[in-house]
């Protein structure tokens, strides 16, 4: 039982863990500062926020969409947490509760939107986009909020576990998410509306409240990130997460999702997160210039998707 | 609370300098890497450097990262050009923590959030009002009191954008001269073309334009130039980047106002060798110089 | 038969689209414990009536009844509740989820949301031992089954669940005999059960030998409703076309000639292994077999639509070997391929029928240096439509919007505008009409007289038998026997199809 | 005859003039100094960049595919510009040349890896564009190119028209792309590629050619658009059109391009194009705020595209 269990996950994620181990591997050799614990902490608290994001980012894709708004409800939701903490003295418990609201709110009227008026998703979120980032401004009034400590516990380590909650939460978001794809109905339903909304309806099946609900957890998982993003840099900043959608779709691509829809897994996306931050980390760390480092980035992850292609052409058992 | 020194300057026993910058396409901070870089190879022994930047000026939490990957590789000393002036000061004070030394270079960070953390970190960098108001200054000797003019703004998050700001509005005010728009636009070219056409199609009574940067000087160029009002509309930047040389000797941009990026990041990297090698130095801001640039001063 | 009750009553039912009717006034009365066949020219309706009693389209006008209760489903949701399922003639299965949680798909077990994968196997496998299926894995993808098995799949999902009405429009359209008889069977003991079932097919014998009362549909409008017993076929298709039996099966005439057009060399590849045959001018060979017996991939292999493995193709009295990379050699060669799939791979639905009909050929008899030639292009399609006689408002009409049958003959269209030396033809009357039907094997016939080699996939034997000069059958891939005009019967061709299997199952 | 094919561009494009038309009339109600000449002269400089890339791009999304890759491209190809003109004292048509072909050869490498190896274009050229702008850095050492007025003859009115070369060339293109898409064959094997790929080839029809040459055109538009960009700020930027593919997409979206591939029209993107230019114009020089520009802008994006939805969901000729 076990030991299929084990060759199936290799065969399923192989392709994109020998990327991220070839990537490793590399910087190991080209710098003795990188294989090492304080290198694998800096990027655990990194990913938290980008990760969030992958896991929503990833539903959408699913169900056929696309969420370009997340930069800005990011920013939005860490705006009213600032907002509301500095300015309003709130503790953090209720902040946060507003925070997370604030992202799932705009997830739902990107939906509502999207769904209720059938205009395609990129056109809604782009919309959206624009808009919450102009709201974040006018919550902050185009400055960053510094919050301080009072914010910190989120994204610091916790004692003896060298992990901090966000990115526990992170890793929990992951499970959950992957967990809700592939066991549960909500999950089935929107691989199915994905692929053939067309035929899910007509097997009597509503599917807006499934694509609405995705947009929703979207969000909210903007406000999760926001959280861990705030924590991170303890201050509230209206320009944060600008482009992030492009490395939030970049990570879903690389671990397979389909842009028309239909096929993804959550897992696999956060695998091709892992291999951006790492990318990154190490780059930065065996200091290439910033051309080579933006060239080396684009090969990589056009390369990786590619090796993944290759090896899944060859694997017989998928489609 | 030298612990990284130990094996931190495990090659060659030289420390090593991390410098962190903001956008590297943008040919102020090129000029800056270029002037360090130079710097280090003169002084090869005493110090290695790792250059790094953010993709554009506002990927702030990608510049927290870089501030926590540089601590975990173990460099000895830091010296930054904040993309935001509150939001890294907690992640620089976990580097001090970690015994790294850190310097401030170019945008200062905020005093209050500084205090608040409990720390002080030494800026290094000149006082941009004044070199704003120098420019304003030079510039409404060129008008006249009541004459209008339009200002084109930094992002707004950043220090150095609120005090250039703020240097303009005081150099016009002094002189009489009148705001009537002001815009951000961010610090790029394009968008400052798109700002500044539109901004002169609704003031066509404009005299000049006073841009935070020269890139959005030389944006404001072009748009003064196809809306057909070059002889009449005067323009200012701040940086003197290479490019703006030649758009001032041909008479296109009025002055600008040097603040010697290439040195910055060398004085930035001075102050904080001292530091690592008398660790009981007193942490101390160096202002650095601001010259005008003018089409004299270009052309001896 | 006794004449039990209505279950089910339609008074007056209207669809209109725009300015255009398709369907007027239609009474309608189902019984319980009835199959209750509806026939029709293609586009006549019948799709669009059963569609509106399944809650899936909303009538324009009419009403409906239900147990004598007023009937109004709003979806198809509400009309399962009130006990009416629908397998409808177009596939509609999702191609990434697995063949079990498609059978299920409105009815997953779960507890609190979270899917029981138990129960789901085990519920599963029941409804596809059911109706044959037995060799077919339940968590197998769906988008991995042929086409037939793929409408065994919707059928067992149908019969899964428990109704008072079923509807089945076109079910067989992909099916040989022998998956037919497992859904006769079947359908007999629910109408023992007291269902009441709607049976739409254009397979009149099939009609004949199940049905109890049969509904006629033309242009729109019914025409009556007739004991099945007092409606010979000949008696149906004149009801449906409006005029007098036609010209009928006429004699077979052969049209081969002596030289070969295509030869096909031990070709393998996939599930095909080593199929040999040829094909000489003007001859007409059938190949028959059971769902997923490999004939599809059979054509393919030789359209290059797949890749031959090994093996190869030779065309007219041409020695070259070709073993064809991409359909665009095969077609340069002078082959032509009418798809199975006409959804998926035949046609673009979201374009016009002009679109669709002159894509193939659109460079060689369209365009000069680059650009369309329109009004050529529409005179040709106007042609088509003319010869074929495709029921529709105009040429720019999307595809999409055509009855089912019509979608099949634009398919064939854009294959007569490319012109060919050798058609493939891989089911080319699926859900095609009696009379249109006709008109497709008098043009098969044409293109026989003009000299060109047909091959001919189909799994209605009938139509094998009725056009064919030889029929080959195919089994689990290997092609095993080649029967002659002259010396071939029904057993013997079932036996053949049957073969290849039984040999496995001695041979493990 | 010609009433009639009034009444079609009427019927085609009325919905999107309609929502153009009232933002014009909103800003000149708001500024007396909008509605006039030095206003249109403004914006027919501004718009060639975005026109050029929004055609390829119109071509692009039509075959199914996606190019993030353009502002790297504009930015790489002007570089070339810059730096030959700057460095190496060659002449503006002959730098101009090459320009073009910098363009058109990352289109080519976009299309070959997308294609030859079927890999998402998304990925694909999501690398290029990091790629690209890291090349762009070498070719200009990460310095702003002054070109001076030897480059701005294209940008610059010509006498007696009031409209420069680039904007006449980009009208071009936007007719030539619209001719190339409805009279032709490859125009017509484009849209049935980004509708059924797979029926397109069993129809016989090799399908990697044409997709290739779109991103191709995509390429060699980027490069138009950087001779116009270039020749508009007289300067090479390394740092331009950063993000210009989201305002391209979102023209051809607002066009009603399909992201799903197989329906598009290159002049109603070029409508889009208008909107977002007119709106962007209109909100500077109206002086709000740069927060309810934003908001403003992403409001009247969804809304455009909802009311173009409405009208063709009640136009009954429409598919
Ligand atoms: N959305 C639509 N718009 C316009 N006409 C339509 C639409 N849907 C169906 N029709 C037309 O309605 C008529 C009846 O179609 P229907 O599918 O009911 O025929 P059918 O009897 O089932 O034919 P077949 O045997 O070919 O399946 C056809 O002429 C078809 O073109
Ligand atoms: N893409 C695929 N991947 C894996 N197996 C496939 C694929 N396509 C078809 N098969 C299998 O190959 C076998 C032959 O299928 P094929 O479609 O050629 O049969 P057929 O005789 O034409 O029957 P049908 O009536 O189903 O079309 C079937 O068992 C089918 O499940
Ligand atoms: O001081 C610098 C430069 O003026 C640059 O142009 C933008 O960023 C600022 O921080
Ligand atoms: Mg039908
Ligand atoms: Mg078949």
């Amino acid at each position: 039982m076990m030991p299929k269990h084990v060759r199936n996950v290799l065969v399923q994620y192989g392709g994109l863990l020998a990327v991220l181990a070839v990537i490793v591997a590399v910087f190991s050799f080209q710098s003795q500062n990188f294989f090492q614990h304080s290198t694998l902490v800096s990027i655990a608290n990194q990913i938290p926020d980008l990760t969030f994001i992958a896991v929503g980012m990833t539903l959408v894709l699913i169900v056929g969409g696309i969420d370009l708004s997340v930069g800005s409800l990011l920013a939005l939701s860490s705006a009213v947490l600032g907002s509301l903490m500095v300015d309003h003295d709130w503790s953090l418990g209720t902040a946060a509760v507003l925070c997370l609201a604030t992202g799932a709110a705009c997830g739902l009227v990107n939906g509502a939107i999207a769904i209720g008026f059938r205009i395609p998703s990129f056109i809604v979120t782009l919309g959206m986009l624009e808009m919450a980032r102009g709201a974040t401004k006018v919550v902050t009034d185009s400055q960053t909020k510094y919050i301080g400590s009072a914010v910190e516990a989120i994204g610091q380590p916790l004692p003896g576990l060298l992990l901090s909650p966000a990115f526990l939460a992170a890793l929990a978001c992951v499970a959950a998410g992957q967990f809700l794809l592939t066991r549960t109905v909500f999950g089935r339903y929107c691989v199915a509306i994905g692929t053939n909304e067309e035929a899910v309806r007509m097997s009597g099946i509503r599917t807006a409240p499934y694509a609405m609900t995705v947009f929703v957890i979207s969000g909210l998982m903007c406000g999760m990130a926001a959280l861990a993003q705030t924590s991170r840099l303890s201050s509230a900043d209206p320009n944060a997460a600008i482009g992030i959608e492009l490395s939030a779709i970049a990570a879903c691509v690389i671990g397979g999702t389909s842009l028309m829809g239909g096929r993804g897994s959550v897992i696999s996306s956060f695998i091709g997160v892992l291999i951006i931050a790492v990318l990154q980390t190490g780059l930065a760390q065996i200091g290439v210039s910033d051309a080579n480092k933006q060239i080396i980035t684009g090969a990589v992850i056009v390369i990786a998707v590619l090796l993944d292609a290759l090896r899944s052409r060859w694997d017989p058992t998928r489609p | 609370t030298t612990s990284t020194d130990a094996d931190g300057t495990g090659d060659n026993g030289k420390p090593r300098v991390a410098l962190i910058m903001k956008s590297l396409a943008n040919e102020f901070f090129s000029t800056m890497a270029d002037g360090a870089q130079a710097h280090q190879e003169e002084n090869a022994d005493d110090y290695a450097l790792i250059v790094n930047g953010i993709k554009d000026e506002r990927d702030l939490s990608r510049q927290v990262a870089l501030v926590e990957e540089m601590v975990s590789s173990n460099v000895d000393a830091i010296v930054i050009a904040p993309a935001d002036s509150k939001a890294l000061v907690p992640a620089l004070r976990r580097a001090q923590q970690a015994g790294v030394v850190v310097v401030n270079i170019d945008n200062r960070l905020d005093a209050d959030v500084l205090k608040t953390e409990g720390i002080t970190i030494p800026f290094v960098g000149p006082d941009n009002r004044a070199g704003a108001k120098k420019v304003g200054q030079y510039l409404a000797n060129q008008l006249n009191g009541g004459d209008q003019v339009l200002v084109l703004e930094g992002i707004r998050t950043s220090f150095n954008a609120q005090q250039r700001r703020e240097g303009f509005q005081q150099a016009m005010a002094e002189a009489g001269v009148e705001i009537v728009d002001s815009q951000s636009a961010e610090w790029e070219m394009s968008k400052a073309n798109t700002i500044a056409s539109s901004m002169l199609s609704e003031h066509p009574n404009a005299k000049a334009i006073l841009a935070a940067n020269d890139s959005m000087a030389l944006g404001a160029v072009a748009a003064v130039r196809s809306a057909g009002r070059s002889d009449d509309v005067m323009i200012v930047g701040f940086d003197n980047i290479s490019a703006v040389q030649q758009a001032i000797i041909d008479g296109k941009i009025l002055a600008t106002a040097d603040q010697h990026g290439d040195q910055l990041a060398v004085f930035g990297i001075e102050a904080a060798l001292k530091m690592l090698r008398d660790p009981d130095t007193k942490p101390e801001d160096v202002e650095t110089p601001v010259d005008l640039i003018h089409q004299q001063t270009l052309t001896p | 038969m006794t004449s039990s009750p209505d279950l089910f009553t339609a008074r007056g039912l209207c669809k209109r689209y725009g300015r255009v009717t398709v369907l007027k006034d239609c009474d309608v009365a189902i019984r319980g414990g009835e199959i209750h066949a509806l026939l029709g020219a293609n586009g006549a309706g019948k799709s669009t009536l059963v569609r509106m009693m399944a809650g899936l389209l909303e009538p324009t006008a009419g009403s409906m009844q239900l147990d004598s209760n007023d009937y109004a489903p709003n979806s198809k949701r509400d009309a399962e509740i009130a006990g009416v399922e629908i397998v409808q003639q177009e596939l509609n299965l999702i191609a990434t989820l697995s063949v079990a949680e498609n059978l299920m798909l409105a009815r997953l077990p779960s507890i609190g949301g979270v899917i029981r994968r138990g129960p789901l196997k085990d519920r599963s496998r029941a409804a596809l031992d059911r109706v044959g299926l037995n060799d077919v894995p339940v968590d197998t993808p769906v988008a991995k089954l042929g086409v037939g098995k793929q409408q065994m799949v919707e059928i067992a999902a149908a019969l899964d669940r428990k109704c008072r009405i079923l509807i089945l429009d076109e079910p067989t359209a992909a099916l040989s005999a022998a998956e037919s008889a497992t859904l006769f069977r079947w359908l007999n003991k629910l109408r023992d059960a007291g269902v009441g079932i709607v049976y739409i097919s254009h397979r009149l014998d099939e009609v004949a030998q199940l049905a109890d009362r049969i509904t006629v549909l033309r242009d729109g409008q019914k025409i009556g409703t007739f004991d099945a017993t007092e409606c010979s076929t000949d008696r149906m298709v004149e009801l449906m076309s409006g005029d007098g039996g036609s010209d009928d099966s006429a004699l077979h005439p052969s049209r081969r000639q002596v030289d070969t057009v295509l030869r096909v060399d031990a070709l393998t590849g996939g599930l095909v292994d080593r199929v040999s045959f040829d094909v000489n001018r003007g001859e007409r060979l059938g190949i028959a077999g059971l769902v997923g017996s490999g004939r599809t991939e059979l054509l393919r292999l030789i359209f290059g639509a797949d890749v031959a493995t090994s093996g190869n193709v030779y065309l007219r009295d041409d020695a070259t070997a070709y073993r064809f990379r991409h359909p665009r050699q095969a077609v340069a060669a002078g082959i032509a391929m009418v798809t199975e799939d006409r959804k998926d791979n035949g046609l673009l639905l979201s374009k016009s029928i002009q679109f669709n009909t002159t894509l193939a050929s659109l460079r060689h008899r369209f365009a000069t240096t680059g650009m369309v030639r329109g009004r050529i292009e529409r005179s040709a399609t106007q042609t088509q439509c003319d010869q074929l006689d495709i029921r529709c408002h105009t040429i720019n009409q999307s595809v999409g919007t055509l009855s089912g049958g019509n979608q099949q003959k634009v398919a064939i269209a854009k294959w007569l505008v490319r012109d060919a030396d050798v058609f493939l033809f891989d089911e080319p009357t699926r859900g095609i009409d009696v009379a249109a039907r006709r008109r497709i094997y008098r043009l098969i016939d044409t293109l026989a007289k003009d000299g060109k080699g047909v091959v001919i996939v189909s799994s209605d034997l009938e139509e094998l038998l009725e056009t064919c000069d030889r029929i080959a059958v195919m089994s689990a891939g290997r092609l095993m026997e080649t029967f002659e005009r002259n010396d071939w019967s029904h057993d013997q061709i079932m036996q053949a199809a049957f073969s290849g299997y039984r040999n496995q199952e001695t041979g493990a």
